[in-house]
């Protein structure tokens, strides 16, 4: 094919060709190396570099708390009367009970004298933290839906402690989100997975359709 | 056309302007920046460079004094339902779907995040309707503060336009939820902010399939139009006016052709 | 083995190959892309509860009732309160900006002190404690050096306790210098003395229930006046109710006006007598008033037989022919208007109030007054309605001998004096009298400034602040860095108004006897505090007499006090109405014979002949002179422009279009017929002159004004606030100058002559 | 042993000199990396861009960039699928000269979006009704099939060639070219046609709408019959060019007739088609959206009215059609060559009308006034930088590649 059929003669016949198996198989270790070492790194190593353990300020024991309130997860996590959502409590709904060291709780302690007396809110993190322009509503899901809070936060509602926290050093997101596996197959780790295909995936099983983009981004 | 999620009712949301009535206050366009976090610089007379949801137009009728008058018309986006019902020019243009046509409320979506900033939107769109972010937002001063958590600050580089305050849409559907009966959301209980804002009352907002909604009866006067109604583009916003030459100046006619609500009659 | 070059290569394509069978690249990718999703940069609002507060907004004195939605303590967006009767939810582009203030770069943090130049603007701040002790130890010095006369206070409004704070302060303090700025309730109040013997009682329409509205260049729909009153009141306008617009440029309100009469400006009073002239020739109207409950309508005579001339018979000679011929409107025009007005079910005739330049013009008001009382519609439902502001529960303010001595001297700005007996302020008069002053006569030597921007907002701009800034010693109370400010020697920064408490007069043209509360909606800010207590607390520094007639704890405890039982009410609802209905024809009217007088004998006239009396047609001239002026130059109040104290907030210089301001060039509109004589097209630059001063603008040619008038917008070119509004465009105020009326000393100009000129 | 770095058999200027050709370009390219640097870093704010004119110069450029790059994919066809020998002799430069217009094309596109971090969204995201999408896969295939293309061609240079590995390759990749250019005449048969669908689709923009013919909006024929029109004679300018420069003769007259000649009858049946759709666009298109055709011509600030059609259609678009048909005109070599510039400033307008034009167009017609937009630096420095782009690349290409196959025979 080419037009330059002079250039054939011309192939140089100097080429390093002694023990060419032997060498064969070396570069292909080399190539296995280079390849394993990748793979290790990627699969390892990075997740490790890309997260970051952020400590809670308080550890705290959702257990506990259930045993003591009327309400289940609803006593402190709870609808407003316009439909949204509290969240975490602030600091003035924690006061209500602990405005002393009530018991013997070295974290008890902390929580009172680091915040509730300097007046401070506890920065606590948030697992199942989306960004801001992400619109969720806790109302449809659970008033209009009926599901249930472990459906999405996992089993954190009988825990005695507090998870590890990690966050995505690049986007500053939960590890959460992506899930922990960083493959995301198999069984989540923690709680369900929240990337955006996640959801998405839930309302095409429940809905019939994935939604519109407003229906979910503001 | 999205196919509609299971559980929810199709609505049809959709505006009426009278032009008689407006005064050209401005208090929509200030009442949707601060609905709607929409950001601001020091210089805004380039109006090319202006982000507004809603702006509002001084149209003259072109006559001499005293015989001049003037219309003020507010122009948001005019959530145009488009070919087929559900393909507006913009929607069908944008690469990697940034905006959508919302068919359970015909409402024409942006969501800037998915937004790569290309333009070709704001190239498909005759109103002129689609803003650019040229520039980062800067909130001076304590001004961040201010800012509302229904709507999504924006960032440089990306498309935003009028939402028809969709977060609204959102806040009467979850009080619909919690309430036990997520289809009950009466005209009243989603409002744009530009509707609530105009102070003379010529902005009318609600669902038109709606006979219980004003603007289901409004849209049929023989004096409503839309702007560029000629393009195909189905907007959702209506304009009324008893005036001819206001219904000229907001569509192309040729020399021998009338606006509807005059044809066949004498100036 | 050999390991050479290939080797390495080799390995490299392993690493190649094997990483993007691994999450990295892909990883990456994307988080990047989530990171410019979430840039650090880019504020994520907060979110939380929300509540929702009533107040009402000040930054003009329009007094909506407004709701603030609020998320903790962040106030997060305000919208009009449907249920407040003074707009019923219509609410102003500046209303809906506010916030833009409150958390705004223009704000003033702390109490500050002057360091550098006067108007350089460098300040310092210090602490409250220094700084009302230092404002104390002046004016202590001053009065101990007996001229507590000197002391001056210019004020944007006289009504609400605040005001009356300031005016008790003077009073205890020795100084007759309280200084309301000019409003158009100037001529009104001198009308309502004249006609119908009221002093300081508010004159109102009552827009929302007249079905056919006279308005002789009342910026209805222009942001002037009680803008959320008016716009609501328009809102209701369907079918059978009217609005006529009279005046020389397609404004706004003239924009959506039924008709609009381009009548030459400052001719309105011609046309209110011509209309007059067609109601009384064909007996339209209403004989039961004007038999029953009113004087000097026909000719009459008076105690020592002098025969006079009545209001019937100075109408008569305003024929619509007359009047077509001053006005420049065509006489059946004149003819269907009066008719069409006499023939309304309730027609209000208005005046005043709402323009941009309210021009003092008595005679104007009269007419207008008098139209009201031709057709019978004073204090009625659609009409013309007076009524007092209610009375405080304030004990008699305690005056020492330098206070009684003091306060009896005459006044700096003439006001009250012999030459102008009948007024209360003449804040326009003030340059001159200062600049005519020497140093150490200099009649004002303190100078307090509350809700007020005098430095920015009195005509002839330039040689006020220079006036201004030969009073030695300055005092702010301004919330943000305004021009007056900006030249003061101390500022005494006063909470935003979702800050603080703060009652809130019914509205100067509002026709409803309404006071409201405006509330705290956040928590201060900044290092500001309530002007009240800020006042009180200096009373108290000066001790003695003064200090004895500020008796209480704090501002908030005298407002308490003032309201007594409708505290109660006005806390709850944020408005008390304290009078329901206006008082009926025969209690209404305080004049000598207790009827509507439309022969004013009280007036102070220039001339004693009747007709200087009666409200005739009097040709005003304005500032300049005719050959180098021909043409007039009248400012305008737009809806998107704050022209008062308070300059634009960003959103709204936004919403200005670009044939209005483009970067820092202001657009004057002329008629292009106009514009051809001056060989001048769309967009050109040129230079305006008038008699008090020069700028540089561009040319929008607009047909809607009239011939040989030049419309400037009011507002802009700003020197101070921040760089949102400031150094953009020409204050027109630098460009007027004010004519006073011979009698009041009212500035009585409509506009000033200019010359346009291609630059 | 020392190996030529040159292509066996042809002289080459020293390198002192080749330098000192390449430092004007070099220059150019710095101030257009700065320029690219700032658009980047600062955003599109460091552009003249504005609302109205969400698309501008650089979208022009691309869209006249990617039609004149078509000569490689029409010349592909012509070479491989159809067989016409001759082209292979010109076949590597216009593989070289779309190397150029391609990269060029998607690096202005990556300047010319807000967020180029989340440039990818087009393909993750992609909207399979957006022309735009359309236009970014083929594009971004199409140039790596030029990239494949252009390997074989690399690889002949003698120092590579030494290489007994690289040797093999090219030879294996000469016999299998003719399915990548198969590829690409496919995909840019696609992309050339999408490019004429992103105005065509715009059925907000009476001005540049275009009414389907079966599914498509005619645009999309006519850019792609355009592109395989003038494409062909751009390469063959450039080389006329680089003969020029280069002072000597790289290809035979006859294979420049022949591309004229293909080119010519390409040029005259797209005018036909052009002028049709021109006239249903004028006569029924915009009357049935209440505009008269001339509403689009007058009033325009640039003073330029009906001219630019004028100019594209019969002087840039039948005249040099004309020329090019007859023996004589292809002959004649200053008309063959004036003809084919004639006939690329033709495609350029027909690609500025068909962005800017639309934009510019006021459609509100209580706004009578056209938007106006000029372009700032930054802008015009990166849309020259594909001309100095081009010159390094192709310097370099013929310097070291055996672009041109009669290059030994014709210079001796």
């Amino acid at each position: 094919m080419s037009t330059q059929t002079d250039n054939t003669s011309n192939t140089p016949s100097n080429a390093p060709s002694p023990k060419k198996g032997a060498t064969g198989w070396v570069i292909l270790a080399f190539f296995v190396i280079g390849f394993g070492f990748s793979l290790l790194g990627g699969w390892v190593g990075f997740p490790n570099m890309l997260y970051k353990e952020v400590p809670h300020p308080i550890d705290f024991n959702h257990a506990l708390h259930m045993d003591l309130v009327f309400d289940g997860c609803n006593s402190c996590h709870y609808f407003r009367a316009d439909g949204s959502f509290s969240g975490a409590p602030t600091l003035n709904e924690c006061r209500d009970c602990h405005q002393f060291v009530m018991g013997t709780d070295p974290n008890e302690e902390k929580f009172v004298e680091e915040y509730v007396l300097q007046d401070k809110e506890v920065p606590w993190n948030i697992f199942a933290k989306q960004p801001d322009n992400v619109y969720f509503s806790h109302a449809p899901h659970v008033k209009g839906a009926g599901m249930d809070c472990a459906a999405c936060h996992g089993d954190i509602g009988t825990s005695e402690s507090l998870r590890p926290y990690q966050e995505n050093r690049i986007t500053g997101y939960s590890r959460d989100i992506w899930g922990w596996e960083m493959s995301r197959l198999g069984e989540p780790k923690y709680a369900p997975r929240m990337k955006m295909m996640d959801c998405v995936n839930c309302h095409v099983e429940q809905t019939d359709s994935k939604g519109s983009c407003f229906q979910c981004h503001k | 056309m999205e196919k509609l999620p299971s559980h929810t009712k199709a609505r049809h949301f959709g505006m009426v302007i009278d032009l008689d009535k407006c005064t050209g206050c401005a208090s929509c366009m200030v009442a949707c920046y601060s609905e709607n976090n929409v950001s601001f610089r020091d210089e805004e007379s380039i109006k090319l460079l202006s982000i507004n949801w809603i702006q509002v137009y001084k149209i003259t009728n072109g006559k001499p004094f005293p015989d001049t008058e003037v219309c003020y018309l507010p122009q948001p986006c005019m959530q145009c339902d488009g070919k087929d019902f559900g393909h507006p020019p913009c929607v069908s243009v944008c690469p990697a779907v940034a905006t959508d046509f919302d068919t359970p409320t015909g409402i024409v979506s942006q969501i800037p995040v998915r937004c790569f900033g290309c333009r070709y939107c704001m190239a498909a769109c005759p109103y002129h309707a689609r803003k650019f972010n040229w520039w980062d937002p800067v909130w001076p001063a304590d001004m961040e503060r201010y800012l509302s958590p229904d709507v999504s600050p924006r960032m440089r580089g990306v498309i935003e336009k009028c939402t028809f305050c969709y977060h609204r849409f959102q806040r009467a559907r979850q009080q619909a939820y919690y309430k036990g009966d997520a289809e009950n959301i009466k005209e009243a209980d989603y409002q744009t902010a530009c509707t609530q804002a105009c102070p003379s009352g010529a902005i009318t907002f609600g669902d038109m399939d709606n006979p219980d909604h004003a603007v289901y009866t409004l849209k049929k006067s023989r004096y409503a139009f839309r702007l560029l109604e000629r393009l195909g583009t189905q907007p959702s916003v209506y304009y009324l006016s008893t005036r001819k030459w206001v219904h000229r100046a907001c569509d192309n006619y040729l020399e021998h052709e009338e606006p509807a609500a005059f044809a066949g009659k004498s100036a | 083995m050999k390991i050479d070059r290939r080797c390495f290569l080799s390995l490299a394509g392993g690493l190649a190959v094997g990483h993007l069978l691994t999450p990295i690249p892909w990883k990456i990718t994307d988080d990047i892309a989530i990171w410019t999703q979430n840039w650090p940069w880019t504020p994520v609002p907060e979110t939380g509860p929300v509540t929702w507060k009533n107040t009402v907004c000040t930054l003009c004195a329009g007094g909506c009732g407004i709701k603030v939605r609020t998320i903790r303590d962040r106030a997060i967006k305000i919208e009009g309160r449907t249920d407040h009767p003074v707009n019923k939810g219509s609410l102003c582009p500046l209303g809906y900006a506010s916030l833009q203030y409150l958390y705004g770069p223009s704000r003033v943090k702390t109490p500050m002190r002057r360091t550098g130049e006067r108007g350089s603007g460098q300040f310092e701040a210090i602490s409250w404690d220094e700084a009302i002790s230092e404002v104390s130890g002046k004016l202590d010095a001053l009065r101990k050096n007996g001229r507590a006369h000197t002391l001056a206070c210019i004020s944007g409004s006289d009504k609400g306790t605040v005001p009356v704070l300031f005016k008790r302060f003077l009073d205890a303090y020795g100084s007759p210098n309280f200084i309301r700025t000019p409003s158009g309730r100037d001529a009104h109040e001198i009308a309502a003395y004249l006609a119908q013997g009221h002093k300081d009682k508010n004159i109102g329409f009552d827009l929302e229930n007249a079905t056919f509205i006279l308005s002789f260049g009342c910026g209805l729909l222009d942001g002037s006046g009680a803008p959320g009153y008016q716009f609501n009141a328009y809102s209701r306008f369907d079918k059978g109710r009217t609005l006529v617009q009279v005046e020389p440029r397609l404004s706004n309100t003239a924009a959506r006006a039924k008709k609009w009469l381009p009548a030459k400006p400052g001719t309105e009073g011609a046309l209110a007598l011509g209309v007059a002239h067609v109601i009384v020739k064909n007996g339209l109207y209403d004989a039961d008033f004007i038999n029953g409950y009113a004087f000097g309508f026909e000719d009459w005579t008076d105690e020592g037989g002098n025969i006079h001339m009545g209001f019937k018979s100075l109408v008569n000679e305003y024929t619509p022919q007359k009047v077509s011929a001053i006005t420049g409107l065509d006489a059946n025009a004149i003819e269907s208007l009066a008719r069409d007005f006499a023939r309304a079910e309730k027609p209000v005739a208005v005046c005043g109030y709402n323009e941009c330049k309210p021009s003092a013009n008595i005679d104007k008001t009269l007419a207008v007054h008098a139209l009201n009382a031709l057709v019978g519609n004073i204090n009625q439902a659609g009409g013309m309605i007076v009524f007092a502001d209610p009375e405080y529960a304030v004990s008699e303010v305690r005056k020492d001998r330098i206070a009684t001595e003091g306060t009896a001297k005459p006044r700096a700005d003439m006001a009250g004096t012999d030459r102008y007996p009948q007024s209360r302020y003449l804040l326009d008069l003030l340059p001159e009298v200062l600049m005519g002053a020497n140093e150490n006569n200099l009649p004002v030597q303190a100078l307090m400034v509350t809700g007020a921007n005098p430095v920015y907002t009195t005509e002839n701009s330039e040689t006020a602040r220079a006036a201004f800034a030969k009073i030695p010693f300055i005092v702010s109370f301004s919330s943000f860095m305004d021009e007056t400010a900006k030249l003061a020697d101390i500022i005494l920064p006063d909470h935003h108004f979702l800050e603080g408490y703060r009652d809130v007069p019914a509205p100067d043209g509002v026709g409803k006897a309404v006071t409201s509360l405006s509330a705290p909606v956040v928590k201060p800010q900044y290092d500001t505090r309530n002007t009240g207590d800020v006042i009180i607390d200096i009373a108290r520094s000066l001790g003695g007499t003064i200090g004895e007639s500020f008796p209480w704890k704090d501002y908030d405890t005298f407002l308490k006090q003032a309201f007594k039982e409708h505290y109660r009410d006005l806390s709850r609802n944020g408005y008390v109405i304290h009078a329901e209905k206006p008082l009926p024809w025969d209690r209404a009217f305080a004049t000598e014979n207790g009827k509507y007088a439309f022969y004013p004998t009280r007036r102070h006239a220039a001339g004693t002949d009747d007709k200087s009396r009666l409200p005739a047609y009097r040709e005003l001239d304005i500032p300049g002179d005719k050959a180098n002026g021909t043409l007039a130059l009248i400012p305008y109040k737009s809806p998107r422009i704050a022209a008062g104290a308070v300059a634009n907030p960003p959103f709204m210089t936004k919403t200005i279009d670009a044939n209005v301001l483009k970067k820092e060039m202001l657009f004057i509109q002329i008629n292009p017929e106009t514009a051809r004589g001056l060989n001048l097209r769309q967009g050109d630059t040129a230079v305006i002159r008038t008699p008090a001063g020069e700028a540089r603008v561009r040319v929008n040619l607009f047909d809607g004004v009239m011939p040989g008038i030049v419309a400037m917008p009011a507002g802009l070119g700003h020197t101070a606030f921040s760089k949102f509004i400031a150094d953009k465009g020409v204050n027109v105020n630098a460009l007027l100058k004010p004519s006073a009326d011979p009698a009041y000393g009212l500035n009585a100009a409509w506009g000033v002559r200019a010359s346009l000129q291609k630059a | 042993m020392t190996t030529s770095a040159f292509p066996e058999g042809v002289k080459r200027c020293s390198s002192g000199k080749f330098i000192l050709w390449l430092l004007p370009a070099f220059l150019v390219l710095l101030i257009a990396a700065y320029a690219m640097f700032r658009v980047w870093f600062y955003g599109l704010n460091q552009t003249n861009m504005n609302d109205a004119y969400g698309f501008a110069i650089w979208i022009w450029a691309d869209l006249a960039v990617i039609a004149l790059g078509g000569g490689a994919f029409f010349s592909g066809f012509l070479a491989y699928l159809v067989g016409v020998k001759k082209v292979k002799n010109i076949i590597n430069f216009a593989v070289v000269l779309g190397v150029v217009c391609y990269t060029s094309a998607l690096i202005l596109l990556g300047l010319d979006v807000g967020q180029p971090l989340r440039g990818w969204f087009i393909f993750w995201h992609a909207n399979i009704h957006s022309m735009l999408t359309e236009v970014a896969f083929c594009l971004t295939i199409y140039l790596g099939v030029l990239i494949v293309e252009f390997i074989p061609v690399i690889l002949e240079n003698p120092k590579i060639q030494k290489i007994r590995f690289f040797h093999h390759l090219s030879h294996n990749m000469h016999e299998i070219m003719a399915v990548f250019a198969a590829t690409g005449v496919f995909l840019s048969f696609f992309h050339q046609g999408s490019l004429g669908g992103v105005p065509g689709v715009l059925y907000g923009r009476p001005f540049a709408f275009r009414e389907g013919l079966f599914i498509w909006p005619w645009t999309f024929f006519l850019f792609t019959w355009s592109a395989a029109a003038v494409g062909p004679l751009f390469t063959a300018t450039m080389c006329r060019l680089t003969e020029f420069i280069t002072q000597k003769k790289l290809v035979k007259d006859d294979v420049y007739e022949l591309l004229a000649k293909i080119s010519g009858w390409m040029l005259l049946t797209y005018i036909i088609a052009k002028s049709l759709d021109t006239i249903y666009w004028a006569t029924v298109t915009a009357p049935a959206r209440g505009f008269a055709f001339m509403d689009f011509y007058s009033n325009n600030p640039a003073y330029y009215g009906v001219w630019i059609l004028i100019a594209e259609i019969v002087i840039c678009g039948f005249l040099p059609a004309l020329i090019l048909i007859t023996q004589k005109g292809r002959e004649n070599k200053k008309l063959l060559f004036g003809a084919a510039i004639l006939a690329i400033i033709g495609l350029c307008i027909n690609r500025w009308v068909m962005v800017l034009q639309v934009l510019a167009a006021p459609l509100k017609p209580f706004q009578e006034e056209w938007f106006v937009y000029s372009p700032a630096w930054t802008e015009v420095i990166t849309t020259i930088m594909p001309i100095a782009y081009g010159i390094v690349l192709i310097s370099i290409a013929y310097r070291y590649l055996p672009l041109f196959p009669q290059e030994k025979e014709l210079n001796p």
